[in-house]
Order: C-alpha cells, then structure tokens, then sequence
C-alpha cells in the first residue's frame, strides 16, 4: 500500500512492531459511503491519520450555476441524501432572503413539522449505524428502520418521494398535505418515546458500550470552536449552539424547546445527545401539531412562482440562509446577477467542516476506535464531496 | 503392539541429528532454537521408549519428559526475548553478524 | 500377529517416518514461516507416537504445551523479526557442507552402539495413566515440582524483562 | 421400550454389523465398526454446521423483527443448500503477493480440530465415539492448537487485515485459554478423571454440577471462555467486520472460505456441547431419551451464544484482555479454592462456606475494577 | 450494579423475538413480489403523457415549457407541421429518457395543459440502456381512464377545470 502522503515518513526508530500503513476505503465496510482514510498504525494504534475525499464529487455548486432558481430545489435532496427537506428547508430560506417572498403561516408550520420528522430519522438512523461499526450485528439499524419506515411512507404520502421529497417551493409548500396527515403525525408522536425507551433500554446503559465509546475520540471545547463544528458534534463538547435558538428563522421561536449539551465530548456524549435532541423534536412537533391554523400553503406570488418559473425575478445581491440541519449548521450562499440563473451558489455543508477534525480525535485511539470516531461525526458523502 | 526398542532409539537418534544439522547450519537465530527444539523432542521420546520397557517405577520416564518440556518452555521464552532484543538494537538476527560485544 | 497389531505397528512405523520428514523439510527449508509450520507437525507427529506407545497424559500434554504454547511463542518471534515480504535470504552458511562430517561421525557412533548393544526388554507393565502420574508428582517428585515452578516464574520474568520495550 | 429408543443408534449399528458379519472376514469387521461411527461423525458435523448457520439466520432474523431466509425451499430449509452449492461454485481466488504454502494450509488446518474434537464427547449413554481416559485433556490440547493454525491463515495472505485480524486472535486466544482450562479443574477435582464418561457418570439423575455453588461460576466461566475461544459475539475481534473487513479471513474465498465458516460453527457445537458434558450433566435427564437430552441442551446453549450475537457490540482489544485478566482468571482460582473446600467438608457446611467464598470474592473482583468500570452521567439542557 | 445494563439488552431482543410471532408491529417485512404495499395519491416515478380519445390526439401542443423547466433538460420535443410547413398544435417527437429523469415531478407542475402528469410504475428494468430507456410518444401515451385510475382526486380536479374551461 503505497500511500504517496505517508511516502516521506521517517523510518520507524524502535522497533516495537512495524509500521502498518493501512487505507481504510474507499471501499471499507464502514465508511459510510466513498470515504477513504490513509492511516498509519503502530500495533493497534494510530499515529497519523489523513482522510482522503473526492470520490462522490458531482460538481453540484458549478452545475447549479446554469440551472433556473426552482431547478436547483430538487438536486438539494441528493446533498444530503438521509435528510433531503432539512436541505430544501436552507434553499429555500435563503432564496426568500434573496427575493424577499413571504410564507404563510400554514406553511412554516409544515416546513417546520418537515423538518424535524427529517432530524428524528437521521438521528435514529445514525445510532443504528455507530452501533453497527461498534459490531452489534444490525439489531439496532434494524429496530431504527422499523421506525424510519413509517416516516418514509408519511413523506411518499405528503410530498409524492420517499427520500427525494423536493416538497418546498419559493413562498410556502409545494402541494398541501392529505386530510389524515395531523392525524398520522400524531400518531408517530405519540408512539415515537415508547421507541426510544426500547433503544436506550437497549444499548445506553450496556457495559460494553460504555466501556467501548467512554473518553474515546474526544474533542476539546476550544478545537471545536476553532475548527467551525457545528450541530450535535459540536453541543456534545459543551457549547450549546443552536441556530434554531439564535436565528430563531422561520417560526422556531415560537417552540419551547431544550437544547442537550454535552461535557467530555466523547463517542458516548455525541451519541447520547442526538438522542435526547430526538426527545426535543418531539416536543417541538407535539407544539406544532396542536397550534397548525388552516390556510392556503404557497403564498400568491410563490404560487405563481411555482407554476411559470421564468417570471421569479430574483434582484442583484447575495444572500446567506442557514439552518439547523440534523448534521449541523447547513448554509447556501446564494449571488444573483438578476438573470434568473443564480450567479454563486455555494453550500457550507455541516458534515465537510466536522470532518477537519477526525485526525485529532484519531490521534492515539486504536484501529477500532477510528471506525466509531468517524461513525459518530455522522458524515454522509453526498454533502461531504458535493 | 510390541516395537523392538533399537528401532526406536535408531529413530530418535536419526531425529537427533537432523535437529544438530539445522542447528549447526542455520544463520537465523529462531531457526536455530527451532532445531534446538527438535533434539529436545528426540531426546523425550527416548525416555518414553525406555521407561516403557526397563523402569522399576514406569511413571519415572514419563515425569521427566513433563520437566524437560516445562523446561524447553522457559528456554524457548528466554531464548526468544534475548533474540527481539538483538534484533532491536542490531536490526538483525543472522548469526554471523552478531559479532559485537558491546554496541 | 492379528490384523490389528499389523496394523498399529505400519502405523508407528509411517509416523516415524513421517516426522522425520517433517523434521528434514523444517531444516532445510528456506522461509523460516514454512519452517516454523514443519516444526508444529513434527511435534504432532511426536504426540503421536506418544498415544502409540501408550503414554497418552505425556501426548495431550505435549499437544497443549508444545504446539499450544511454545509453537505460538515461536511464530510471534518470526513475526516480529521478518519483515513482511522481505525477499528470502539464504539461511544457511555458504560452506554448509563441512558441518556433514562431525554428523556422518557422530551419527555412525552412535547407531552402531545402538545396534550392538543386546536390549533386553522386559514386557511392559500395566498402562500409566495420570492418576499415578499425579500420585508420583505429589509423593516421590515433589521437590523437583516445586523447583521447576520456580524456574518457571524466573523465566517468566526474565522473558519479560529483555523483551520489554522501553 | 424406553430403554430402546435410548439405545436406537448403537442397536443400528449392532444391525447394520450383523448383516454384514457373514460375508466378510472377522477382523474387516472391527475396521468396520470403527468406519461407521467415524463416517456418521463426518456427516453429521457439515450438517450440523448448515442448519446452525440457517438457524442463526432466522433466530436473529425474528429479533430484528424480520423473517429469515424463507425463499429456497419451505421454511428457508434448503438455504443451507443453495450456501453449500453458492460456496462450491464460487472462484477461489489466491492473492498474487500471498504465500501459497501458508495460504493453502490455513483452511485445512482450522478445520482439522474442529472435527477431532467431536470424538471425545458423549453424545448418549454409551453413545461416545472413543473414550479416552484423558478425554477434556484430549479436547483442549486440538483445540488450542487452532489458535497457531489461525496465525498460519493470517499470516499467509499477506495483508493489512489479516495480519492485525491473526495477531488479534493469537493474543485473544491464548489469554481466555487460561481461564478455560481453570474452569474446568473443579468438576475434575470433583469427579477424579479426565474421562467425560465419567464426569457424566457423575451427575447423576440431577445432580448436575450447575446445581452447586462452584459448578454454577464454574459455568458460566467456561461458558464466556468457550464464546471467546471460538471467536463469536461479545469477542468476535479477529474477524471483526466493521474494522478489518473479515480479520483472518479477508483474502479467502469459495470453498476454502467454507471451511473456516464451517470450522466456526463446528468449534460453537463443540464447545457448547462440552460445557452440558461437564456442567450440565451431559446426557443425564429423567425420562426422555439419553441423546435427545444431550442435544436439547446443547442447542439451548448454542441458542444462547446466537442470543449474545444479535444483541451485543465488539470488544475492544484491551477491554477484552483487561476482562481475561482482571475478571475471569482471579474468579477461576478462588473458583478452584471453594470447589476443593466443597469436596472436603460434608453437605449442610460445604455448600454454605463455598457459596459465601465466591459472593465474597466476586465482590471483592467488583469493586477491584471499579475505576476501570465506565461511569453513568448525567447531562443538562441549555435554554431551559 | 455492573451486569444489569448488558441483562437489559438481552432482555429487549428476546421481547422482540417473542413478539414477532404475535404482533404485525414486531415483524415489518413485506413478503415483496406476494405481498405489495398500495402506492400513496401523489407517489411519483417517471413522467406520462395523457390523451382523451385516441393515443395519437394528445393533449400536449408541444409548447415545449416542461422541456425548459425541465432541471436534468431529458424531454425534447420537435413540433409536427403539416404539408404546407405550417406549424401544427402537436408534437412530431416527444422523446423523454428516462435514465436521464429524477423523477423531480417540475414538468407535471408547470405544464399549462395539463398533459404530463407523473405515473407510479417503478418495475421498468430493461436490459439495454440507450434505446430501452428512451421513451418515445407512443411509449408514453396513457389514457385519461388509466390516469384517473391511479391517481383519481387530481384526475376530478383536472375534469373540472377542464369543463370550466370549455364553458
């Protein structure tokens, strides 16, 4: 394995055992998709770590550039592929921003509805797959999509596509949901608690978890914030930073809800906070659920946005929207030189900035704990690479 | 099963000898406590042989032959952390070219 | 001579030459690996042999502690002192040829007083099995067991003393 | 009539012996009698191995709330089959950079054991292939000569993972082989004899081991031993999937695969099937008949190592020696300690005294791993 | 005390292995080609174009809107003229290709004509990609009685406006 970056390595001094130098991917049973990492092992431990990306690289920013404002909406779904209407939800902020269209009140309840339905399956699927890599046999990504299943159909329902919803337009929501839906979503409320209990019950006190996941990988608060980590990697090192809280966008502040904060910011921390944020979604939906008023979903000029895309005049300027997504702080960039074709589109993707940092955590822990560190990040390629 | 003793002891000495060439003729010092191992090996057998047909008290041969390979055991262990160590500080284990005294 | 001690006594006679074999390849074979794999079958076939000539304690204890114990011992010191895929350098000395005359002398000696000598074997008793292998240990042997536990715990330490990287 | 069923397979054997006793001469037979039981053996382990495999399948299938492999044949019966044809059929592919000698022998080797050891265990009354006097002792000395056979598969295929998946093994193999072997010493305290034969003699109508104090730490020792010498669930390291692709056996394929994946299953059989031999009283039970209890007993423990299967993550390296070391060899000693005080003292004292040894002693293990033990905590909420 | 949490575990898997064989809820598997899961209203695979009468009268006049708004730009679409080389209200060529599609559902929205809607077949496996997938008129042409089959409020919803619109 010649790996060019490692080529000047100095020749190990004493010999306890050689130097391994291993490329873990692109094509490993547990990275999450096209992701490769050249690491250097001395024994089981690691000394040097550099992850290798690209492989899943599509050219969405560049792509975008001769694509009208609504042709962009569906490519946002395959960003992030677990989570595609928390990526529907920034684009389309930020095009508001932009063109300053405003959104009734129906539809920020259902964006927001949408959006937090999306961070309980991510959340749920992620503890599935970092138990996977800790090498519980598929149990627990099993019971997860027991439950995403009934997410998914609620989505094929409301927005017409399981994972690939494109279901938010410019000024409200694309279509307005079937008469059950309050119903449906209520149901999956109520039911969702009893699911966590199992899973805790589960795998939260299990002694070779906690053995194999305490004071492993951890990031210190300072590196955290240097480094630009955003979302649950970020509240798991102690710093309770929420753009739900501090942008208050869309009608988030009208929710009460908690954010859980973390102190060691270890493996154990990033995987118990993402269940307790679950335990806040579903406040928040309870919330959004009772006080959702009646009303048309797409505002007039968003509706006619919709039907004849050449008409959206979107003036000069640039405009920065952002939100909370399930991996963190996901933004577009958005320049417009008034042509109906959006001039710059850049995406601050949550999971490219957490992933800065997986060599510092990776330094010192062992061949097994690179595998769980990276789990627990919660990348996905398809935002990673763009 | 009755085996004539010589045919045995002819055996474990043919055995003996194999195991004195590798020592005499191997550079690698693990390869030479690999014959070394063997003539222990040989040397065990005979005991069997013999305590099976001459000893007042049969056990007698049979208890020697667990103290030899508890014993080819400690050697075994010692032999071979000496041997990391020159590897360690000589980077290599051919015998012949482990002529330094002190490095 | 019943079909069955015909056949025990072809089998103790295939093993004997089985090991030798086994023990020729182990020695002259270049990659210590291989040589280190002929040597765990080499000790097999010695376990056998054992089982033969009714020794069976002494056999599973040759099996736990040979190529249980020491085998792994000796294929962690090959491990660690070849480095992976190095290209195989001679093993032996150049002139190795010399070292065939003290053996052929040796060797002669030692088979023709072998030979001559007129062993008179007496028939073998009752079978040992390991209750009296265990009554001997505890009664007539013990000083030796107790010493040998102790050689055992100075090795121990002693292997891990050298071994012990700074 | 009960005593029949209870002897079926020895009265076949008898049967099959009769018939051909006229034809061939006296001394065939006995080589005979040898090959019969010598080639159910051989039948009866790869078969075993297939429906544990399907079993496997469908039991953590229905604790993932989904079926097993329900499309060849009825119930999924036939998936062993079309494994078996998959496997056959599949291209055995030899790494160029592997060494053939090592690479070869891996799988030949691993599989050796695995199927000698099925001669030492009672599978009925009089039901046992060889009784050797030294019958445990026999069973642990093959079985721990698979830890050097691992090494040799590992090492001959010359890559990354593997090495690290052979090395992992060595080291895991040879620190639970201790314990296990401690394990064992109080039932042979107990009984006087290496002979499984006689150690079931031993328990008697239901005096099973598992019954006294000792026998009850003593089983679940050999137990948690047994799962990490045969490299399945809570310790799976060497051929941990989701860190080094498949550890030993990353660069094997088709057949020679099979046999490794054969060799497992066949090793959890045996192992499971030594631990009812030793605690659970083999095949003694009350009027069923002898092998249909041997067997219900093994397959309630082989259920039980699938159990720890679909439910609990991977060790790590260290936590794992850590628990060999710290937990289960001290526990074995004094393990040890009260079995030989239960032996000596008469019945009311000697049950009470080794019952509070080992409490006291597994607390005193307890509380000595208490800063190693990871800690529960408790985490709060910002924006309250 | 040390072992409960690893107890609670086992105890969660073989809750759910005992259940599976009483609750649906604990066993979710759909036997798939036996069994099938019924496809909501708005579920959405490839696109469709509809006709009233007769496939070759469709309602598309080829004003070639979805072609433009289309993101991955996969319809093309070449007008029909009659002898005289006047233009005519319908299409010569509509070819969608339909490897190229990501069934995104914008040609549905912004058809004035309500003639491409989004059908729910998603078993279109073929074995060679370039001519198989691409579908041409005739491919594509699916009666209005199979269109309000499958989806039937936006087929009522579509008859009104249309009546609306006659009147």
């Amino acid at each position: 394995m010649n790996c060019p970056y490692l080529q000047n390595m100095d020749q190990q001094s004493t010999l306890d055992t050689q130097r391994l130098e291993v490329s873990l991917g692109p094509q490993h049973p547990s990275t999450h998709g096209v992701f490769q990492m050249d690491v250097v092992l001395d024994g089981e431990q690691v000394i040097r770590l550099k992850p290798v990306m690209g492989y899943l690289h599509r050219n969405h920013e560049k792509l975008m550039e001769n694509m009208s404002w609504l042709a962009c909406m569906p490519y946002t779904d395959r960003l992030d592929y677990f989570c595609a209407l928390a990526n529907n939800f920034s684009y389309a902020l930020a095009v508001e921003k932009l063109a300053g269209i405003e959104v009734p009140e129906r539809a920020q309840y259902l964006r927001v509805i949408m959006a937090e339905l999306t961070r309980l399956i991510n959340h749920i699927v992620l503890v599935g797959f970092l138990l996977n890599d800790l090498g519980a046999f598929f149990t627990p990504v099993l019971y997860a999509f027991r439950e995403r299943e009934k997410l998914l159909d609620l989505f094929e329902d409301v927005t017409g596509s399981r994972m690939m919803c494109n279901y938010f337009r410019f000024g409200g929501v694309k279509r307005d949901v079937p008469p059950d839906f309050i119903l449906r979503v209520r149901e999956i409320v109520n039911q969702f608690p009893k699911f966590l209990d199992e899973l805790e019950e589960l795998l939260t006190h299990n002694e070779i978890l906690l053995s194999r996941c305490q004071n492993v990988g951890i990031l210190p608060k300072a590196l955290a914030v240097n480094a630009g980590i955003t979302g649950p990697v970020l509240r798991a090192s102690g710093i309770p930073y929420d753009i739900r809280k501090i942008d208050k966008y869309s009608i988030y502040g009208r929710f009460k809800f908690r954010v859980p904060v973390g102190e060691a910011g270890d493996v154990y921390d990033r995987y118990y906070v993402r269940i307790l944020e679950m335990r806040e979604s579903l406040q928040i939906l309870e919330q959004a659920i009772n006080e959702i008023p009646d009303g048309e979903v797409i505002s007039k000029a968003g509706a006619q946005a919709a039907k004849m895309p050449r008409t959206l005049k979107v003036p000069k300027g640039d405009a920065y929207g952002r939100t909370e997504a399930p991996k963190g702080e996901l933004g577009f960039y958005l320049v417009s030189d008034g042509s109906g074709k959006p001039y710059r589109y850049h995406v601050r993707a949550p999971s490219f900035i957490n992933l800065t940092v997986l060599e510092d955590m990776c330094i010192g822990q062992k061949v097994a704990d690179v595998i769980i560190i990276l789990g627990s990040i919660d990348i996905v390629l398809g935002e990673v690479d763009r | 099963m009755h085996i004539p003793i010589d045919h045995i002891l002819v055996f474990t000495s043919i055995l003996f000898l194999i195991g004195l060439y590798g020592a005499l003729s191997r550079r690698n010092a693990v390869g030479i406590l690999i014959s070394i191992e063997i003539m222990l090996n040989a040397v065990n057998v005979n005991f069997i042989a013999f305590s099976r047909s001459f000893a007042s008290s049969p056990e007698s041969g049979q208890i020697f032959v667990m103290f030899a390979i508890v014993l080819a055991a400690a050697t075994a262990a010692v032999g071979l952390a000496i041997v990391l160590n020159i590897y360690r500080n000589q980077k290599t284990i051919y015998t012949d070219e482990i002529h330094l005294l002190k490095w | 001579m019943t079909l069955f001690q015909f056949l025990a006594t072809t089998a103790f006679y295939a093993a004997m030459l089985g090991i030798l074999i086994a023990a020729a390849l182990c020695v002259t074979v270049r990659n210590l690996f291989h040589s280190a794999v002929f040597l765990a079958f080499t000790l097999i076939g010695i376990a056998m042999l054992y089982f033969f000539l009714q020794a069976e304690f002494i056999a599973a204890m040759q099996i736990l502690l040979y190529v249980g114990a020491i085998m792994t011992l000796i294929v962690f010191a090959v491990m660690l002192t070849s480095r992976m895929g190095n290209p195989a350098v001679p093993q032996s000395f150049k002139n190795k040829k010399i070292v065939f005359l003290p053996l052929g002398l040796v060797g002669f000696i030692l088979i023709s007083a072998i030979l001559k000598t007129p062993w008179e074997t007496s028939e073998p008793q009752t079978a040992v099995n390991a209750v009296t292998l265990g009554k001997a240990l505890m009664n007539q042997y013990v000083f030796p067991f107790e010493v040998v536990s102790l050689v055992l715990l100075v090795a121990l330490i002693g292997a891990i003393v050298i071994a012990r990287s700074e | 009539m009960l005593n029949t069923i209870d002897q079926i397979f020895i009265k076949a054997k008898q049967i099959i012996l009769d018939i051909l006793s006229p034809f061939l001469p006296e001394w065939m037979m006995i080589l005979i009698s040898i090959f019969i039981v010598i080639v159910t053996l051989c039948v009866f382990g790869p078969v075993v191995m297939m429906y544990l495999t399907l079993l496997e399948r469908k039991f953590i299938g229905r604790m993932q709330n989904r079926y097993g492999p329900n499309r060849c044949g009825i119930f999924g019966l036939l998936q062993p089959l079309s494994d078996g044809i998959k496997m056959f059929t599949k291209e055995d592919i030899v790494p160029q950079k592997a060494d053939p000698f090592a690479h070869f022998l891996g799988p030949i080797t691993v599989i050796i054991p695995s199927l000698l050891v099925f001669s030492v265990i009672p599978f009925g009354r009089n039901m046992i292939p060889s009784d050797l006097s030294i019958g445990i002792l026999f069973f642990f000395a093959v079985a721990s000569t698979s830890t050097l056979w691992i090494f040799t598969a590992a090492w001959g295929s010359r890559n990354k993972f593997s090495l690290l998946g052979g090395m992992r093994a060595v080291a895991q193999m040879v620190s639970y082989e201790i314990p296990m072997l401690l394990s064992i010493v109080p039932a042979l305290l107990v009984v006087g004899s290496f002979s499984t034969v006689a150690i079931v003699n031993a328990q008697e109508g239901l005096q099973w081991f598992v019954f006294t104090p000792w026998g009850l730490v003593g089983f679940i020792l050999f137990f948690l031993t047994g799962v990490a010498e045969v490299n399945r669930c809570p310790f799976d390291l060497p051929e941990g999937e989701s860190e080094i692709i498949a550890g030993f056996h990353t660069e094997y394929s088709g057949m020679k695969f099979a046999l490794f994946y054969m060799a497992e299953y066949m090793n959890a059989f045996s192992v499971s099937a030594l631990v009812t031999t030793v605690y659970l009283g083999g095949w003694q039970g009350p009027i069923l008949p002898s092998w249909l209890w041997f067997f219900a007993k093994t397959f309630v423990l082989i259920s039980i190592m699938m159990w720890f299967r679909g439910t609990f993550p991977r060790m790590r390296v260290d936590q794992l020696m850590g628990f060999a070391w710290r937990g289960l060899l001290p526990l074995a000693f004094i393990n040890l300690l009260a079995a030989a005080l239960w032996v000596h003292l008469s019945f009311p004292l000697n049950d009470i005294l080794s019952f509070c040894i080992l409490t006291v002693s597994v607390l005193m293990i307890y509380v000595a791993n208490r800063k190693v033990a990871p800690k529960k905590r408790i985490y709060k909420y910002a924006y309250e | 005390m040390y072992g409960l949490g690893v107890l609670k575990g086992l105890w969660v898997t073989i809750k759910n292995f005992t259940l599976s064989y009483f609750t649906r809820k604990r066993l979710t598997t759909v036997q798939y080609p036996e069994e099938r899961i019924t496809l909501s209203e708005h579920a959405r695979t490839f696109p469709i174009l509809v006709y009233d009468e007769s496939p070759d009268k469709l309602r598309c006049v080829a004003c070639e809107i979805c072609a433009k708004e289309c993101p991955p730009k996969c319809i093309s679409i070449v007008r029909a003229q009659d002898e005289a080389g006047k233009p005519l209200k319908q299409p010569k060529f509509f070819d969608i290709d339909y490897s190229v599609c990501m069934n995104c559902g914008i040609c549905e929205e912004v058809c004035p004509f309500d003639s491409i809607y989004m059908d729910r077949q998603f078993e279109l496996s073929a074995y060679e990609r370039s001519e198989e997938f691409l579908y041409t008129k005739d491919r594509l042409a699916k009666s209005a009685e199979y269109f309000s089959k499958i989806r039937p409020e936006t087929a009522k919803k579509v008859e009104e406006k249309r009546k609306a619109k006659e009147k």
